[in-house]
């Protein structure tokens, strides 16, 4: 049953998102949400429902049509939304111009602030960062093919805790990466 | 002195709910729920109203179940409420399509369609009726034939079914202040957190779903000076207003069935400043509960006015009122201070002995 | 008479209550008093502007209505300006208004750069805390953490302000209206800011406390060299205290100088008929 | 099974405690408002940890239920009962077997893992209630980091009583950025929260409110430079059954003798010592 599945697939976004830095894996969704990776999808249809809105970033409609359906969760325009997903598909100007929109809340409601579901090639090969902050004894290590441009912007957005963005990196192989508004983030080189 | 760790939890609950269930049927006596929901009617009303969920059945229910204890009946509903899946939006709803039963106003003496008495116990005199302590199935039959055999004098010209509304009256003498007709979605604080200052439709939700006796007392705090609203009653309606649904992407609406409803909409003088000049007129108290609640419905349409006009005395900030009317809130957490507090209470005595040790070695 | 910048400056500080209209809006607008004949609005300051210099005492005075309490509690952000400009030489050296920064920056000018005394002391303490506490209270909002050093800072401040430490504990509930403004001062000054307000601070007071508490508000001027601007409708309060004097009426300055200059020469009819009422 | 659905609550209800959760996790210490649902348990008596733990449970949890310390306190076996009624799910008495630890009023003496969740029931989610009564202030206090209310009252306490008096809910400092209530745990239990291996998640149903601890984050109890913030000491008194002194003490009478003795709060603690010193 699918709710057996969205409830291990939160489990694991959870844990993402209190270790920043640690792999976890999420099953399976059990319907086709083509084109999105199927982690996406499912991780979608965990957190997504009428009470909240959502941004596909190059306004893929197939996608928007999608998760619609599957989540009953309404589109609106990234500045407004409380999900953006950015595809794989999606092109680094459409990213940082979404991330650029993206709602980081005030200093009363800071929670009402944008999600991120940010679909990547890998999250274990690629550029190397390392982590600081609540989650993360000492120091963690990230290495994914996301581009420092855009993490650079997202430490950028990120600069007035607690003001911000909340990230959730999906891989190919459906590993999920947690990046919150607290982790320090800095390219090794 | 401590308080010895209850082991054995698990066995004292399921005994303490044995003698629950016990107390409830230890007389050999039973009432079934058809009886309840046929005789019973001012506890259901409060219980639906109470409990914001229209259904007499489930609250004859509740009423067995609780053995008559409101809060508990209040309790199960909310309970239960919360498991049942929404599956449509019922469309506007205008009690002016409100088939009256009862329709009075304070403030005219004849109305557009007249003062319709109806039911109530206004005019009763509140005497003990001993002669219904053993009344008969047959005795109750009789007075039931009796009552349906007194035929209609005449067809009543009046049409109950689309009886104007008091306000209109006054709305085209030009004595009510204007406002754009406003059908925007309303917020549910089941669905989304209430939040300060408060939208209009989230105050009047938790006013009407709110405790009967709390809304009643800060309504009438309101009157003797923790207020500054002077009522005056428009009008009382009570009936069975028709709820329409619309399915998605088609526009026809379906009369999905009616419920009992009591609506107040009192008048009260408030100075408005139009351009300048210092006007008086009518502001609107509006109020509505399920079922026939009258008193709460008029009381709420006092608060509904009174939280309009923010001031500080209690009874106008929002905070004080919207905060402390809910049955389930209020009463949960009063009856959770007989939850056991061995911890925090050790806590703070060791701290009060150090502060009385330390003290002492100052002196 | 100063040749350096000045600790304050004001510049065309209005406030008004209603939306205003066609008629009072316009620049020169013909207001009955201070507030307008057609739509009510009613301007409690209008294009106040005022600067205050380091170690100087500036008076106002002005009959009740006159807006200067308004001007006060603008200036300790008690109420929000309609529009206007204020620059304090020690945020960001002026170059900053401080009526548009945010909450929390407002905060910081408030409780470290600000000292206000009211005229009504339960707007300024917590009755029922201890005195000890109310002073405190200012220093922990500007950052102090230790227990030791803000309880001597008080004690040397209650001292200043002539209330016997034995009564440190007690709340100021207990106290006469006179020791309750003491405590008021003794607060105000807990962080050092280099600029006190006192807002009608003797009003309602017997003429014995009354002397007692200017007398008080002197040394500590001339001790701390703090500048203060004090408001009052009594003349006589202003003589004793204030270098400088402006004159308020209807929301606006009248007329402005050297007190002695004001109390010599006055100008404007007003304070013509307030000097010759003066005893 | 139960006619209702997996852990009671439907899947929309589900959703909005979830994403709170995240919220919360996303910003240490904040109060995350969220639309808290009426469930067939008391307000006041757990709902909101409730709520919790029926969002995060699934098939292969294995959960714990204390209250004041005890597995089966009245209303420990009340809440569990109505999860495993409607999960099917493992219960246990011991920490160390726990994935889900739901508690009111304590954090069980064994160290909590990184595999684990502490949830705890709360019922004033403001730790500036009492210096600001209206929740419209409060949110501003917040927003400006207006905290000096908090230390106020600490102080109060200091001049008076010569140390502070709070007992339980003593305010603590998160990430640097939020004072927050840690639910009404001891004085002894607020060092556990700091650097946990374990994130602690924080309900209170009838406020509506949803806040967390992440793992390894600076918790710190508010405190003054010369009075820093002490654990109730219990000194020279030990636990009769183990000896044990480094543990929070429920006080007993002896009835016949009169005389007072203490017990180990944590009862299964308790247990699991005497078991691993009888060898068993």
């Amino acid at each position: 049953m699918i709710f057996h599945s969205t409830q291990l697939a939160f489990r694991e976004v959870l844990e993402a998102l209190s270790f920043p830095g640690k792999i976890n894996l999420v099953d399976e969704c059990p319907y086709d949400m083509s084109p999105l990776i199927s982690q996406t999808g499912l991780v979608c249809m965990t957190l997504l429902d009428s009470e909240v809105t959502f941004h596909v970033s190059d306004d893929n409609n197939e996608i928007t049509k999608t998760l619609h359906a599957y989540t009953g969760s309404h589109t609106i325009e990234a500045s407004k939304a409380d999900f953006i997903i950015l595809p794989l598909s999606s092109s680094m100007g459409v990213i940082l111009n979404k991330l650029e929109q993206a709602n980081i809340g005030d200093l009363v409601r800071p929670h009402k602030s944008a999600t991120i579901i940010f679909e990547v090639e890998s999250l274990q090969s690629g550029f190397k960062y390392d982590l600081k902050g609540p989650g993360i004894k000492g120091t963690n290590f990230l290495k994914c093919t996301v581009q420092p441009e855009i993490l650079k912007k997202r430490n950028e957005i990120n600069k007035e805790y607690p003001l911000g963005i909340d990230m959730i990196f999906i891989d190919l192989q459906g590993n999920v990466v947690g990046l919150p508004r607290t982790t320090q983030l800095t390219e090794v080189i | 002195m401590g308080y010895v760790a209850v082991t054995g939890g698990k066995e004292a609950i399921e005994a303490s709910l044995q003698h629950l269930s016990y107390e409830r049927v230890k007389h050999g006596k039973w009432i079934d729920v058809e009886t309840i929901k046929a005789t019973m009617r001012g506890f259901l009303d409060q219980v639906m109203s109470e409990s914001s969920l229209y259904s007499e059945n489930l609250a004859a229910l509740a009423m067995k179940q609780s053995e008559g204890n409101v809060e508990e009946a209040v309790f199960l509903l909310r309970a239960h409420r919360s498991t049942l899946p929404r599956l449509y939006y019922s469309t506007v709803t205008d009690p002016r399509d409100m088939f009256v039963h009862r329709r009075i106003s304070a403030s005219f003496k004849d109305i557009p369609g007249g003062q319709i008495l109806g039911t109530s116990h206004d005019y009763l005199h509140r005497l003990l009726d001993f002669s219904l302590v053993d009344e008969t199935e047959e005795e109750v039959l009789q007075k039931k034939a009796d009552f349906e055999e007194v035929e209609v004098p005449e067809e009543s010209s009046i049409p109950l079914e689309k009886l104007p509304k008091v306000m209109d009256y006054l709305r085209a003498e030009g004595l009510i202040n204007e406002f754009p007709v406003n059908d925007e979605e309303p917020d549910d604080v089941t669905k989304l957190s209430l939040t300060f200052p408060s939208s209009r439709s989230e105050r009047l939700q938790i006013l009407t779903r709110g405790q009967t006796g709390g809304v009643v007392s800060l309504g009438y705090a309101g009157l003797r000076g923790y207020g500054s609203s002077h009522p005056n009653v428009g009008e009382v309606r009570v009936g069975l207003q028709p709820i329409h649904v619309q399915l998605d992407g088609d526009d026809e609406e379906y009369y999905i069935g009616s419920i009992k409803l009591t609506e107040v909409e009192s008048f009260i003088p408030a100075n408005v400043s139009e351009n300048g000049k210092e006007v008086l007129e009518f502001d609107i108290g509006y109020g509505a509960c399920f079922g026939q609640n009258e008193t709460k419905a008029i009381a709420m349409s006092i608060l509904d006015h009174a939280l309009e006009n923010p001031e500080n005395t209690p009874i106008h900030d929002e905070e004080f009122v919207l905060l402390h009317v809910d049955t389930i809130e209020s009463t949960g957490f009063i009856s959770h201070l007989k939850l056991p507090h061995y911890v925090t209470f050790q806590s703070k005595l060791e701290q009060m002995r150090k502060i009385k040790k330390e003290s002492e070695a100052r002196k | 008479m100063h040749v350096e910048q000045p600790i304050l400056q004001i510049r065309n500080l209005s406030k008004q209550y209603g939306e205003g209209c066609t008629n009072c809006l316009q620049p020169n607008a013909k207001l009955e008093k201070n507030f307008c004949p057609v739509c009510k609005t009613v301007f409690a300051c209008k294009d106040v502007s005022i600067d205050l210099y380091r170690g100087e005492i500036l008076g106002i005075v002005g009959e009740s209505g006159s807006g200067k309490s308004t001007l006060m509690k603008s200036l300790y952000f008690d109420e929000e300006v309609t529009t206007g400009e204020g620059y304090l030489e020690d945020f960001n050296n002026g170059s900053l208004n401080i009526f548009t920064q945010s909450g929390q920056q407002k905060r910081y000018i408030r409780n470290s750069l600000l000292g206000m005394v009211y005229q009504n002391p339960m707007l300024g303490l917590k009755m029922s805390f201890s005195s000890i506490s109310n002073i405190a209270e200012k220093q922990i909002a500007a950052g102090n953490r230790h227990v030791g050093h803000m309880v001597s800072r008080s004690n040397e401040l209650l001292d200043q302000v002539n209330i016997p430490l034995k009564r440190s504990k007690e709340p100021p509930k207990n106290f006469s209206g006179g020791m309750q403004q003491r405590v008021q001062i003794a607060k105000a000054l807990s962080s050092n800011p280099p600029i006190l307000l006192l807002d009608e601070v003797t009003t309602g007071l017997d003429l014995s406390v009354q002397a007692s508490v200017l007398d008080l508000i002197k040394t500590i001027q001339r001790e701390l060299q703090i500048s203060m601007i004090v408001v009052s409708h009594d003349l006589a309060v202003i003589r004793m205290l204030a270098d400088r004097t402006i004159v308020m009426l209807n929301g606006q300055i009248i007329e402005q100088g050297l007190t002695d200059q004001i109390l010599e020469d006055p100008q404007h009819a007003y304070t013509q008929q307030l000097v010759y009422s003066l005893l | 099974m139960s006619k209702f659905p997996f852990a009671f609550l439907d899947e929309q209800s589900k959703k909005e405690i979830r994403r709170a959760v995240l919220k919360g996790v996303a910003i240490p210490g904040y109060q995350v408002p969220f639309a808290s649902r009426e469930i067939p348990i008391g307000r006041g008596w757990g709902t909101g940890g409730l709520q919790i733990t029926l969002a995060l449970v699934g098939q292969n949890d294995v959960l714990k239920v204390i209250d004041q310390g005890s597995d089966e306190s009245v209303n420990a076996e009340n809440i569990k009962k109505l999860v495993q009624k409607t999960t099917g799910i493992e219960t246990t008495i011991h920490t160390s077997e726990a994935t889900l630890i739901q508690s009111r009023h304590r954090i069980p003496e064994v160290p909590l893992r990184s595999d684990q969740i502490m949830i705890l029931q709360v019922p004033e989610p403001e730790p500036l209630r009492h210096v600001e009564r209206s929740e419209f202030k409060t949110k501003q206090m917040h927003a400006e980091k207006e905290y000096s209310g908090a230390y106020l009252l600490l102080f109060e306490q200091i001049m008076r009583y010569g140390q502070t008096s709070e007992g339980a809910d003593y305010p603590v400092y998160v990430h640097n950025r939020y004072v927050m209530n840690p639910s009404p745990i001891p004085r002894f239990d607020n060092p556990k929260i700091h650097q946990s291996d374990a994130l602690v998640l924080f309900g209170a149903g009838r406020e509506k409110k949803i806040y967390a601890v992440p793992p390894y984050t600076n918790v710190e109890s508010l405190a003054f430079d010369d009075y820093p913030f002490e654990v109730e000491a219990f000194e020279g008194k030990a636990c009769k059954a183990t000896g044990l002194t480094n543990v929070f003490l429920d006080e007993f009478t002896d009835e016949e003798t009169g005389e007072t003795y203490y017990l180990c709060n944590d009862t299964s603690y308790m247990q699991e010592y005497l078991e691993q010193k009888r060898g068993i």
